[in-house]
C-alpha cells in the first residue's frame, strides 16, 4: 500500500442542541479543515461525504449541500456509514492516482431528528420493524449482557470505562459539555437509570450535534502541505451477519478481521505492545472492551484489567472516546481526527507521552455491525 | 499509482412495476446470480469486497445493506455503501472501480450492487422531501407554501426535468415529435432486452402524442416507468479479468463532478444552474473521464453510449453534452438512424432509462450495458464490434453525474 | 398547443409475478426538525422593507446571489458585499404541471416559473402576473417586479412580475411559429 | 456580525411503505396465522432458520423454495433478555413508566433467535437458559404480532 497523508482537519464543538444551521456547521468543518492545512478552494480534488438520508430528513442528504462541503465543480460522492467509511472511500480515491486532494467530512444533528426511530428503520421491515423490539437500546442490552456472561466480567468493571473516558472527556474542549465529567465516580455511572439492563443511562454514548473534516493527500504532495503529516499505513473493514442470533455478541468478529485487515496491512505483529493509543468508536461502554480484545489489546475477556488511561500501558480513548460525544456519521472520523492529534502532539491536555502508532476505529449498525480500523503513523510526535 | 481495473460481468434481475413475490434481499440475490452464472469460474466466495447502494428514502429502510447481508454473500467480508441519490447506481460502479484500482492488499475481486424496490415505497413524498428542506425555508422568507406545493408537485411527478426540458427546447427548437421520437426508439429496443420493463414493441410516435400532459412540456407517454430492479456489476483485476470473462472490459476513464443545484438553492438561497440545460457539471466530468481514457475525438471514438435520461429531451441533451455529437444536431441523428441499433453510435440499445427506471440501479444499469456491449452478451446486442463504450448517470437536483468510460484495449500508458 | 386526451394507458408487455403480504412502516417527517442559519439573510429583508431590492456578492469571484447565499460554492467563503439590483428580470425556466383537482376531479393547470434577477447570478421560483397566459411565456421574457401593497420585509413583498413589453421584429417572427 | 438568527422549521409530510416480504417469508406468517412454527432448514450445513431464508449466509447456499421446510414446536430456550423503559416506534421514542422484558429466544430445533417480550415473569425470576413458550396472540393474522410473548414453562 503506497502512502496516504492526513494533512488537515477540524472538528466543530460538539452540542447536545447546537446553535448552528446544518450548512453553517458543515462550511464551518470545511473550511476549518482547509485553512488548518492553510489551502484553496481550487486545491480540492475529490470530496466524499458521509451523511445519512434518515437522519437528515431528506432524499440525497448530499445534494445541497454541494456549494458549503467544498464539492463545486470537485469529483463528488457520498457514503451512506460512518464518517471513517468515507474517509476509506477517499483514500481509495488518493490510492486511484486519480487525485491529489481528498476532503471528508461528515455529521448529522440528532436534535433535528428522532435518533433511535431512524436506528429503527435499519432493522428488517418484514419481520422486525413491526414489533419495534430490536432497537439499538435493546440490542446494546443483550450486547452487554452476553459479554458479561460470557467473562464473568462485572458492571463495575463496565463502569470504570465510563468513568476513565467522561473524566478524559472534560480534558477535550471539544467534547460534549453535558459528557465532561471531572468528578465522576463508580457509584454515580452504576447508580444511573436504567437505560436497557444491564446498560445504565451513562454507560450510552449520547447522539448529539457535530460535523468533522478532514483532508488526504498523497505522499509526495502531503509532504509539499505539512511537515508533519500522518501517514495511513493500514485499513482493514468488515461486516458481520445482520440477525443478532446469528452472531456471538460477546465478541466483535467483524472487528477482528477488520482489525486482521489493517494490522497485516501495517505489518503490524503484536498490537498489545507496538499500539501506543487507541481512538474506538463505541456506542457503550462494554463495546470498547470488546473492541480492545477483537484487536488484541487484550486477551479475551481481560480487556477490564487493561490500564488504559492517559498515563497507561496503552491509552485507549483519550479524548473521552464516544462516551464524550457522539454525533452519528461523525464519531468514526472525529476518533481519526484524535488519533492524528495524539501523534502530531497536538491533543493540548490529553497527550499521550511518546505516540508512534495509533489505531481508530468506526462503526454502523446494532452492536456494531460494520467496523472499519485504520492504522495510523508519524505525525512528527 | 492506481491499478488497471476491468469488469468480468455484469447482472440483472427482472424489472418490473411490482416484484410482489420477493423481498428486497431475495430480489438483490436475483441479479448476483444472474452476474455470477456469467463468470462460472468463480463463485461468491471468491468476492474480495462488495460496494451496495440504493435510494434509501424511497423504499422506506435505512441502511438496508445491513439486512441484506447474507443475502448478498457479504458475510464478514468488506462492505461499503455508497449512495447519491439518482446517480446511487454510478456511484456505486465508481466505488467498485476504485475499490478494485486502489490495491489495498487482499481487495482484488469487488461485486458492486445497486437495487430499488420502488412498488413498496412512496416516491412522491421521497422526491418532495429532497428539497422539503429548502422549501419550507423558502417559506419562512415570505414565499407562500400553496406556491412552493406547486413546485413539489411538479418535482414530485416527473422531478426537475421539466425545467430543463423547457430551457433545452428553447435552446434547440426542438418539436414535441421529436422527443417522441426518442421515445419510440427506446421502448423499441426495449422489447428485445429480456430484463425491460416497458417493452411496447409496436409504439409509434402518434401513440405518444396522443397522452395528456403530465408536466408541460413532457406528456404522459414520454415518462419514465417505476420499476422494481437490481443490477449487479464485478470489478476485478486485469489478470484475473483473463481468467473469468473471454473478453474483458477495461475501465479507462471514471467521473462524477457535482455542480451547484438548479431551481432551488440550499437554505433558501438563489439557485447557482442559471440554465438547467447547460450541464456544467456532465461537461467537466466527460472532460476528466476522457482525459483520464485517453479520449480525445469521443464523436469518433466512441462505438456505443447508455445515457441516463428518465425523459426523451434528457437523452438528446446528454449526448451533446458529452460530446458524442455537435449541439443542436442530436435531433437530426435520431431521425437519421445514426443512434439506432446497426447505426453509426447506437445509443441506449436496452431501452434505457425511459423503459426501465428502478431509480437506484438506473445509474448503474448504464455502464453495465455499455460493458456487456462489448463483451457481445448484452440482452438487445448491437450486430458490430463495439470497441469502447460509455455508460452515464445523472441524479441531484440536476446537479449530479457519473460517467464510465470501457473499452476492450487497456488505458493509454501516457497517464 | 396543449392537446388534452383521453387516453392515459399505454399498453405493453406485462409480467406477473404472485403476490405476497406487505408489512406496513411509515416514515414521519414531521418528527423532524430543519436548521437554518438566516443571519445573512436579515439585511437583505430590511432592503425589501422598504422597497429595495439587494444581492449579496462574493468578493472573491463577483457572482453575485438573490436571495443571499450563506456560501459561494466557487470559492468556498461566506459572500460579503451588498449590491444594489435593478427591478427587472427574465424568466430563467418555467413549467406546467397538470394536477388532478381532488374534490372534483378535474384537471387543472398550474404554472411555475423560475426568474433571474437582472444583475444576479442565480435563479428564484416565483409567480407571474395572473393575466399572463403561461403558454405564451418563453425563457428570457422579460419582466418587472410588482410590489406589495404592504411591505413587511419578506420574500411576499415581492408579489408577481409583470411582463414587459417587447414588441421586436424576431419576437413577431417567434409567434408566428 | 451580530447575533445568529437560526430559523427552525418542522417537517409536515409523512411517507407511507408497503414492504413485500417475500414468497419465504409468506410461507411462515401463514403458518403463524394458524399458530405453528414454520422453519427451513439449510441443505448443506443443516441449520435451521426462524423466520425462513432463501439463502444461508453461512454456506451461501439458496435453499429452494419448495422443499427443506420443517415444522418446530413453540418451546424454545431463552438465550439473553434486556430490561428497558424505553419505547421506540417509527415517531419517535419516550420511556413508559412498565419497564418492557425483551429477550431472544431460541425456538426449539432452530439455530437462529427471535426477539420477543417476555410476559408474566418478574425480573429477577429471568435467567439465560430457561425454558420458554410462546403465548400466542388470541386472534391471528399473519403478522409478527401474532405472538404475544413467552411465558416461562
Amino acid at each position: 500500500m503506497e502512502k496516504v497523508g492526513i494533512v488537515g482537519y477540524y472538528q466543530v464543538k460538539l452540542a447536545s442542541d447546537a446553535n448552528y444551521g446544518r450548512y453553517e456547521m458543515i462550511f464551518e468543518a470545511v473550511r476549518g479543515a482547509i485553512d488548518h492545512a492553510g489551502l484553496k478552494k481550487k486545491d480540492i480534488t475529490t470530496v466524499i461525504s458521509a451523511t445519512n438520508d434518515y437522519y437528515d430528513g431528506r432524499t440525497i442528504s448530499n445534494c445541497f449541500t454541494v456549494e458549503v462541503g467544498g464539492g463545486y465543480m470537485a469529483d463528488e460522492s457520498k457514503v451512506e456509514m460512518d464518517g471513517a467509511h468515507a474517509m476509506l472511500y477517499g483514500l481509495m480515491r488518493i490510492l486511484s492516482g486519480n487525485h491529489k486532494l481528498a476532503v471528508i467530512w461528515a455529521g448529522s444533528m440528532p436534535s433535528c431528528f428522532p435518533y433511535h426511530s431512524a436506528r429503527l428503520y435499519e432493522t428488517d421491515p418484514t419481520w422486525e420493524r413491526p414489533s419495534a423490539l430490536v432497537t439499538d437500546i435493546s440490542a446494546g442490552g443483550f450486547q452487554m449482557r452476553a459479554y458479561m456472561e460470557k467473562y464473568g466480567v462485572s458492571a463495575e468493571d463496565i463502569a470504570k470505562v465510563v468513568v476513565k473516558n467522561k473524566k478524559n472527556a472534560a480534558k477535550n474542549s471539544l467534547a460534549l459539555p453535558e459528557a465532561q465529567m471531572a468528578d465522576i465516580t463508580l457509584s454515580d455511572v452504576l447508580n444511573s437509570e436504567i437505560f436497557a439492563d444491564p446498560v445504565t443511562e451513562l454507560m450510552y454514548a449520547q447522539p448529539c450535534d457535530g460535523v468533522a473534516a478532514l483532508l488526504l493527500a498523497p505522499e509526495h504532495h502531503a509532504l509539499k502541505i505539512t511537515d508533519k503529516p500522518v501517514w495511513i499505513t493500514g485499513v482493514g473493514w468488515n461486516q458481520d451477519p445482520y440477525y443478532l442470533g446469528d452472531r456471538d455478541l460477546s465478541r466483535n468478529k467483524s472487528m477482528e478481521l477488520a482489525g486482521k485487515m489493517a494490522y497485516d496491512a501495517a505489518s503490524i505483529k503484536d498490537p498489545a505492545n507496538e499500539i501506543d493509543v487507541a481512538e474506538l468508536s463505541e456506542a457503550f461502554a462494554h463495546e470498547e472492551l470488546i473492541f480492545a480484545e477483537a484487536l488484541g489489546l487484550a486477551e479475551a475477556g481481560k480487556a477490564s484489567t487493561l490500564n488504559s488511561g492517559i498515563d497507561g500501558d496503552i491509552a485507549i480513548n483519550p479524548s473521552g472516546g464516544a462516551l464524550g460525544g457522539n454525533p452519528p456519521c461523525a464519531t468514526g472520523l472525529i476518533r481519526i481526527i484524535e488519533a492524528v492529534k495524539q501523534l502530531q502532539g497536538e491533543a493540548n491536555g490529553y497527550q499521550v507521552k511518546n505516540v508512534k502508532k495509533a489505531i481508530a476505529s468506526g462503526q454502523i449498525g446494532m452492536c456494531a455491525q460494520n467496523n472499519i480500523l485504520y492504522v495510523l503513523e508519524g505525525g512528527g510526535n | 499509482m492506481g491499478r488497471q481495473v476491468c469488469v468480468a460481468s455484469a447482472g440483472f434481475c427482472e424489472h418490473a412495476s411490482k416484484r410482489s413475490d420477493v423481498n428486497m434481499p431475495e430480489l438483490v440475490s436475483e441479479a448476483i446470480a444472474d452476474c455470477l452464472a456469467k463468470v462460472p469460474s468463480i463463485g461468491i466466495e471468491d468476492i474480495d469486497a462488495f460496494v451496495n447502494g440504493n435510494m434509501p428514502a424511497f423504499e422506506g429502510a435505512n441502511m438496508p445493506e445491513l439486512w441484506m447481508t447474507d443475502w448478498m454473500g457479504a458475510r464478514n467480508k468488506p462492505l461499503m455503501r455508497v449512495t447519491t441519490g439518482g446517480t446511487t447506481g454510478g456511484s456505486v460502479a465508481i466505488a467498485g472501480y476504485y475499490s478494485v484500482t486502489a490495491g489495498l492488499p487482499g481487495i482484488d475481486t469487488v461485486l458492486a450492487v445497486a437495487f430499488e424496490q420502488q412498488s413498496q415505497g412512496d416516491t412522491s413524498v421521497g422526491l418532495a422531501s429532497v428539497a422539503y428542506g429548502e422549501i419550507s425555508c423558502l417559506n419562512s422568507l415570505g414565499i407562500p407554501l400553496e406556491q412552493l406545493s406547486r413546485l413539489l408537485s411538479a418535482g414530485a411527478a416527473i422531478g426537475v426535468a421539466s425545467y430543463q426540458a423547457t430551457n433545452y427546447m428553447r435552446r434547440s427548437n426542438i418539436t414535441e415529435e421529436d422527443l417522441a421520437r426518442v421515445v419510440v426508439h427506446n421502448r423499441h429496443n426495449a422489447a428485445k432486452n429480456w430484463y425491460a420493463h416497458l417493452k411496447m414493441p409496436n409504439l409509434t410516435i402518434e401513440d405518444v402524442l396522443d397522452t395528456p400532459y403530465i408536466s408541460f412540456p413532457l406528456r404522459y407517454g414520454m415518462v419514465c416507468p417505476a420499476s422494481d430492479g437490481v443490477c449487479a456489476m464485478l470489478f476485478t483485476t486485469e489478470e484475473k479479468a483473463k481468467d473469468m470473462a473471454d473478453i474483458p472490459v477495461y475501465v479507462n476513464g471514471v467521473a462524477s463532478v457535482a455542480n451547484e443545484t438548479a431551481i432551488l438553492g440550499y437554505d433558501g438561497a438563489g439557485a447557482g444552474q442559471l440554465d438547467p440545460s447547460e450541464q456544467l457539471g456532465a461537461r467537466r466530468s466527460s472532460e476528466l473521464a476522457y482525459g483520464q481514457a485517453g479520449i480525445s475525438f469521443p464523436r469518433k471514438e466512441i462505438d456505443y453510449a447508455e445515457v441516463y435520461s428518465p425523459f426523451p429531451n434528457q437523452e438528446l441533451m446528454w449526448v451533446e453534452r458529452l460530446g458524442l455529437f455537435e449541439e443542436n444536431t442530436a435531433t437530426e441523428m435520431y431521425k437519421n438512424g445514426t443512434t439506432a441499433i446497426n447505426g453509426e453510435l447506437p445509443i441506449n440499445c436496452s431501452g434505457g432509462v425511459n423503459s426501465t427506471n428502478a431509480i437506484g440501479a438506473s445509474a448503474m444499469e448504464r455502464p453495465a450495458e455499455a460493458a456487456l456491449q462489448i463483451m457481445g452478451k448484452a440482452g438487445n446486442q448491437v450486430p458490430r464490434t463495439v470497441h469502447t463504450s460509455l455508460g452515464h448517470g445523472w441524479g441531484g437536483a440536476l446537479n449530479f453525474v457519473t460517467l464510465m468510460v470501457m473499452s476492450d484495449e487497456p488505458q493509454r500508458k501516457w497517464r | 398547443m396543449s392537446k388534452m386526451t383521453r387516453r392515459k394507458s399505454m399498453e405493453y408487455i406485462k409480467k406477473e409475478y404472485a403476490r405476497t403480504r406487505t408489512m406496513p412502516a411509515s416514515w414521519y417527517l414531521n418528527s423532524y426538525k430543519y436548521k437554518y442559519n438566516v443571519t445573512h439573510m436579515k439585511p437583505f429583508l430590511d432592503k425589501l422593507k422598504e422597497g429595495k431590492l439587494v444581492g449579496l456578492q462574493c468578493s472573491n469571484c463577483n457572482r453575485v446571489s438573490f436571495p443571499p447565499k450563506l456560501v459561494c460554492g466557487n470559492c468556498l467563503i461566506k459572500p460579503d458585499r451588498w449590491v444594489d439590483l435593478r427591478e427587472t428580470a427574465t424568466i430563467a425556466t418555467y413549467t406546467i404541471t397538470y394536477l388532478k383537482d381532488e374534490a372534483t376531479g378535474k384537471i387543472i393547470e398550474k404554472p411555475i416559473a423560475c426568474i433571474r434577477q437582472d444583475g444576479c447570478d442565480t435563479t428564484i421560483i416565483t409567480e407571474l402576473a395572473p393575466e399572463i397566459n403561461y403558454e405564451d411565456a418563453y425563457v428570457g421574457m422579460p419582466l418587472k417586479i410588482h410590489w406589495a401593497d404592504n411591505l413587511e420585509g419578506s420574500l411576499s413583498d415581492i408579489k408577481y412580475y409583470d411582463v414587459i413589453d417587447d414588441k421586436s421584429k424576431d419576437m413577431a417572427l417567434r409567434e408566428k411559429k | 456580525m451580530s447575533e445568529k438568527i437560526i430559523n427552525i422549521t418542522k417537517g409536515l409530510v409523512r411517507a407511507e411503505f408497503n414492504f413485500w416480504v417475500g414468497l419465504y417469508m409468506d410461507k411462515f406468517y401463514d403458518g403463524l396465522e394458524q399458530k405453528k412454527i414454520v422453519a427451513n432448514k439449510c441443505p448443506k450445513c443443516g441449520d435451521v432458520f426462524v423466520p425462513p431464508r432463501k439463502i444461508c449466509g453461512k454456506c451461501n447456499e439458496t435453499i429452494a423454495l419448495d422443499q427443506n421446510w420443517v415444522n418446530l414446536t413453540d418451546t424454545g430456550t431463552l438465550t439473553n433478555y434486556t430490561i428497558t423503559p424505553y419505547k421506540i416506534n417509527e415517531r419517535g421514542s419516550r420511556k413508559v413508566k412498565k419497564d418492557q422484558i425483551i429477550g431472544m429466544v431460541q425456538i426449539d430445533g432452530s439455530n437462529t433467535t427471535i426477539v420477543y417480550k417476555l410476559l408474566k415473569i418478574e425480573p429477577a425470576e429471568i435467567k439465560t437458559g430457561m425454558k420458554v413458550k410462546i403465548e400466542w396472540q388470541e386472534k391471528t393474522k399473519g403478522a409478527p404480532e401474532d405472538i404475544k410473548g413467552f411465558v416461562k414453562v
